[in-house]
């Protein structure tokens, strides 16, 4: 293990990094918002428009991330969507987190008793304040370890962008892997990069999942 | 099609045992034995390719095709050994070689100083100069010095970026470079028209203009330091024997006149090579 | 798109399906022990289960197969690409299978299994005849969305060699310099391997459930 | 003369071929206290919860304090109301749920204060003064920063019961309010339901507490398969049951040592 070109390759690393967290954590939050207003249209929206949007996050959910970034980049500018790695990046991942967060949000909300519900029906609450003031927040607390599993995958399958030209992290250590011909090396450090990123994150969840207990169900 | 490179030995991890990988090669207990022994005792010779270089090394209609099956059937002829390829994709043929899965590799590369430092290569087979594939009907691209200022991508860590780079720093404005960890995607971004060229060696590019002319073109004039593909193998003193025995059949073909005529049949044109680089340009 | 590409296409995804498939139920027993191993009263067992789940999870996939299939060999073990391949799966699935089922084996109401006890079982036979099937029928649809996830993941074997839709998609696109309407083609067989796999996990959950 | 607080008249209701609640006619009068009881499964709950529109009565007419909740009478058959309108009538009825129904991740206080802050709209220093009020009210003024996790049975149902409290309703519905509580948490609540009483809340209470129900209720009703099969003052309802399913029903709570309970010198004889 040659030591001294991990140390020399820390900088280029820390910038793939910046990278991957770029691409990841606003990715993961447009994906999130897309996922819960596509999770409340499938909730109040008719069965027409229930049904549309369960086909597209049936083949959203059925391809490879691979494939649609492929698709959406290399594909796009035929069609007159022309945008430039990141962008694409960014948008890609939000709507196939999208896709998978919809269906989390929506298991979450079909989770919260209906009892709460109709508690607010019955001092009074329209159904916007309803949503807003009772089903989100106690979604929010059901789908929290799910949601926390999910922001895993979406860091790990950034990985993925690397074929749309985004530095990331992959990209940038097994660049340095192959210039320097230390696969070894390369496959150390993407295992402790993201495997430092997946405890840091779910000691993160585990953290605000201890400290949401009193939140819990009575 | 997490396609990591190329060519430009993209190569990932692997060989993830401690230490580089010549020195924890293949099980301990190989290492004393010498390889052409081996090789001869079992009567095969095993080698890694890829099947994703057209026309050195492709799959035509799902059936192995391309310049490097030929030779490597004609040389297996004159050694008098079966060849039995692993095909595995480009990322994963040096750990390969390196952990022992093959003897040598059936993939060329360009011959550089850093590879090697780290590899033994072949007597050169095929010339891997520069040169600029660009989209049908481009009339802007005519020589080399047309690249100043215009986007032109090639892959990542390969020699041929390098040399795109150089040439690049010579002009002004220079080009703005895109690197791609795959050249498919070098050529879908100028299909898409995101870039107006790409660099790659001579006889991919050449081959590339001809499958689909109505969307690609080659703009002729090579560009950078002449340059060379060669195959691979390792520099361990028991693959010595081996190496040695490839090259004297190598170099066979190349006097016989097999070398050119194989060249002719996929590049449909011929380069003059050396019988050895010692010191490469790049 | 020929028929001759399209019928390499298919080829591929029967390599993709099988190898999922094995993997699937491989990880699925394998994840049976790690949760026992996670749910033992044991502390050295428990932190093991816990250490696996962590690294296989933490660690990307690739990694995972690469060290599978170029290290091993330097311990004297040198698997064939397919089997790294269906060994990788079935280990990294696993990781993932036992967080779910020990999701839902806690899960599982106390008071059933005081039932249990209270009727005279052993813990072996309250493990097997209550605590297992409940906690089974409550993972069902997490174990099938974990199927879908693995045959989409399996699409990183390729760089083991393994000649599956991915690299079948590959090999074409590198010959023909066609990539998106081979990578299109390729999406869609996933996603009729996906809608197969849903439709039998749904099959599945119809046949568990009953008896609610 | 004023119109009663809630008035039934012909409700029906359905869950798919199975008639729920099956034309029922019923008065409660301003100030008093009625009591469903019934056996289960004869529709009691889902007769309260019509009264609440948290189910939609499929034939009939419901009118509380003299206005149309849910449908109005057209020329033919029965109108929707607009939402707006059913919530403008519902405010004037509080409810409290068997399982408390307290949001989990609000506080006592914020459980009570939520809807005067974004229903009523009063200023949060407001709501949270008009809540405390209601949470003393109930006895729990000391608990209002805890969360419902943090809370027994007994003090998460008087919670629910302020939450409604505090709208100023002017008739509350109970469906079940103590049956998920343990027995000797049942006493707070139904303490706390007895003051209402003797304030002179209008209340329609499920419940199977027929001790308390002999105690304060001035209307009984017997439900049987959706039907009112007997109905009438508690004296008159429980001394002399002189229906055979109800004397057969009530025995079953006197075997349970309810008999102690309804003590002939309660009746009032209304």
């Amino acid at each position: 293990m040659n030591l001294e070109l991990i140390r020399a390759s820390i900088p280029e690393i820390i910038d793939g990094l910046g990278f991957t967290l770029l691409m990841w954590l606003p990715g993961s939050a447009l994906a999130l918002a897309l996922g819960l207003l596509v999770a409340i249209l499938r909730h109040y929206g008719g069965p027409a428009l229930d049904r549309g949007l369960q086909a597209l996050l049936g083949v959203l959910r059925g391809t490879p991330f691979l494939v649609q970034i492929f698709l959406l980049y290399y594909g796009g500018p035929f069609i007159g969507w022309d945008f430039d790695a990141p962008t694409a990046g960014l948008l890609g991942l939000s709507v196939y987190g999208a896709a998978y967060f919809a269906e989390i949000i929506r298991g979450g909300l079909a989770a919260v008793p209906r009892g709460h519900v109709e508690a607010a029906a019955c001092v009074g609450m329209t159904r916007a304040q309803t949503l807003r003031r009772v089903l989100l927040p106690e979604m929010a607390l059901l789908i929290l370890p799910s949601t926390i599993n999910m922001l895993i995958v979406l860091m790990k399958e950034t990985a993925v962008l690397s074929i749309i030209t985004v530095p990331e992290l992959t990209a940038v250590i097994t660049g340095i892997g192959s210039l320097h011909f230390a696969y070894a090396e390369a496959a150390f450090m993407l295992a402790v990069c993201y495997w430092g990123l997946t405890e840091a994150t779910g000691l993160l969840g585990r953290g605000l999942e201890r400290r949401l207990q009193r939140f819990r169900l009575a | 099609m997490a396609g990591f490179g190329r060519r430009g030995f993209v190569a990932l991890a692997g060989s993830a045992a401690l230490g580089g990988p010549a020195a924890l090669s293949a099980g301990a207990a190989r290492a004393a034995e010498d390889v052409l022994a081996r090789v001869k005792a079992a009567g095969v010779l095993r080698v890694g390719t890829e099947t994703q270089f057209a026309p050195f090394d492709f799959l035509d209609n799902g059936k192995a095709a391309g310049l490097n099956y030929d030779l490597f059937a004609e040389l297996g002829r004159d050694m008098g050994l079966r060849i039995e390829f692993v095909a595995l994709p480009w990322e994963s043929v040096l750990p390969g070689l390196d952990s022992g899965k093959f003897d040598m590799v059936s993939g060329p590369a360009t011959i550089t100083k850093a590879r090697m430092e780290r590899y033994r290569f072949t007597p050169p087979i095929a010339e891997a100069t520069c040169a600029l594939l660009k989209k049908a009907g481009d009339t802007t691209l005519n020589r080399p010095e047309d690249m100043a200022g215009k986007a032109i991508g090639s892959g990542k860590a390969t020699s041929q970026l390098e040399q795109l780079k150089k040439f690049s720093a010579t002009l002004s404005p220079p080009a703005t470079v895109r690197e791609y960890v795959d050249f498919s995607q070098a050529y879908a971004d100028l299909a898409a028209g995101r870039i107006v060229g790409v660099a790659n060696s001579l006889p991919n590019i050449a081959y590339v203009a001809a499958q689909r002319p109505e969307t690609f073109a080659l703009m002729a004039t090579p560009f950078g330091e002449k340059s060379y593909f060669g195959y691979i193998g390792r520099k361990d003193a028991e693959y010595a024997g081996l190496m040695d025995a490839v090259d004297g059949a190598v170099l066979k073909m190349r006097s016989d006149g097999r070398l050119t005529a194989l060249q002719q049949k996929w590049f449909k044109t011929t380069f003059e090579t050396p019988e050895r680089v010692a010191s490469p340009a790049v | 798109m020929t028929w001759a590409v399209l019928s390499l296409l298919l080829a591929g995804a029967g390599v993709t399906a099988a190898i999922s498939v094995v993997s699937v139920i491989g990880g699925l027993l394998l994840g049976i022990a790690i949760c026992g191993a996670s749910l033992a009263r044991s502390r050295a067992l428990r932190g093991c289960a816990a250490v696996y789940v962590s690294f296989f999870r933490g660690v990307p996939l690739l990694v995972q197969l690469l060290l599978l299939y170029h290290a091993l060999p330097r311990l004297g073990l040198d698997l064939p690409g397919i089997a790294a391949a269906v060994l990788g799966l079935t280990l990294c699935t696993a990781a993932y299978q036992a967080e779910t089922l020990r999701g839902g084996f806690v899960n599982v109401p106390a008071g059933l299994i005081e039932a249990g006890r209270i009727v005279g079982m052993t813990a072996r036979q309250i493990m097997l005849r209550v605590r297992a099937p409940i906690a089974l029928r409550l993972t069902l649809p997490a174990v099938v969305n974990e199927a879908i996830l693995i045959l989409k993941a399996s699409s990183l074997v390729s760089v083991v060699g393994v000649a599956d839709l991915t690299r079948t998609a590959q090999n074409i696109a590198s010959s023909n310099y066609r990539p998106i309407e081979t990578f299109a083609a390729a999406g869609a067989l996933y996603l009729l391997l996906n809608i197969v796999v849903g439709g039998a996990g749904a099959g599945l959950g119809r046949m568990v459930g009953r008896g609610r | 003369m004023t119109a009663p607080a809630i008035r039934l008249s012909g409700v029906c209701k359905n869950y798919g071929t199975h008639r729920a609640i099956d034309g029922v006619d019923l008065v409660v009068q301003p100030g008093e206290v009625a009591c469903l009881i019934g056996p289960s499964g004869s529709g009691k709950s889902t007769l309260l919860r019509c009264m609440a529109f948290l189910e939609e009565h499929d034939d009939g007419l419901i009118e509380i304090a003299g206005d149309p909740l849910g449908f109005a009478p057209g020329e033919n058959g029965r109108i929707r109301l607009p939402d707006r309108e059913i919530a403008r009538v519902r405010r004037s009825i509080g409810m409290v749920f068997q399982q408390f129904n307290l949001w989990p991740h609000r506080t006592a206080l914020g459980n009570v204060s939520e809807a005067l802050r974004f229903v009523l709209r009063l200023l949060r220093p407001a709501a949270e003064r008009r809540a405390m009020a209601y949470l003393d009210r109930v006895g729990l003024a000391d608990r209002a920063g805890h969360y419902p996790s943090q809370l027994s049975g007994g003090q998460q149902q008087r919670v629910a019961i302020a939450r409604a409290l505090a709208l100023e309703p002017r008739i509350m519905l109970f469906d079940e309010p103590t049956s998920s509580l343990d027995p000797e948490l049942t006493g707070e609540v139904l303490g706390v339901m007895r003051g209402l009483a003797a304030d002179g809340m209008t209340m329609v209470i499920v419940t199977h507490e027929i001790g308390f129900a002999a105690h304060v209720a001035q209307h009984v009703v017997f439900l049987e398969q959706g039907r009112i099969a007997l109905e009438g003052s508690a004296s008159a309802v429980f001394r002399r049951p002189w229906n055979p399913r109800l004397a057969r029903f009530l025995e079953t709570y006197l075997d349970r040592g309810a008999s102690m309970l309804i003590a002939p010198e309660q009746s009032d004889g209304a």
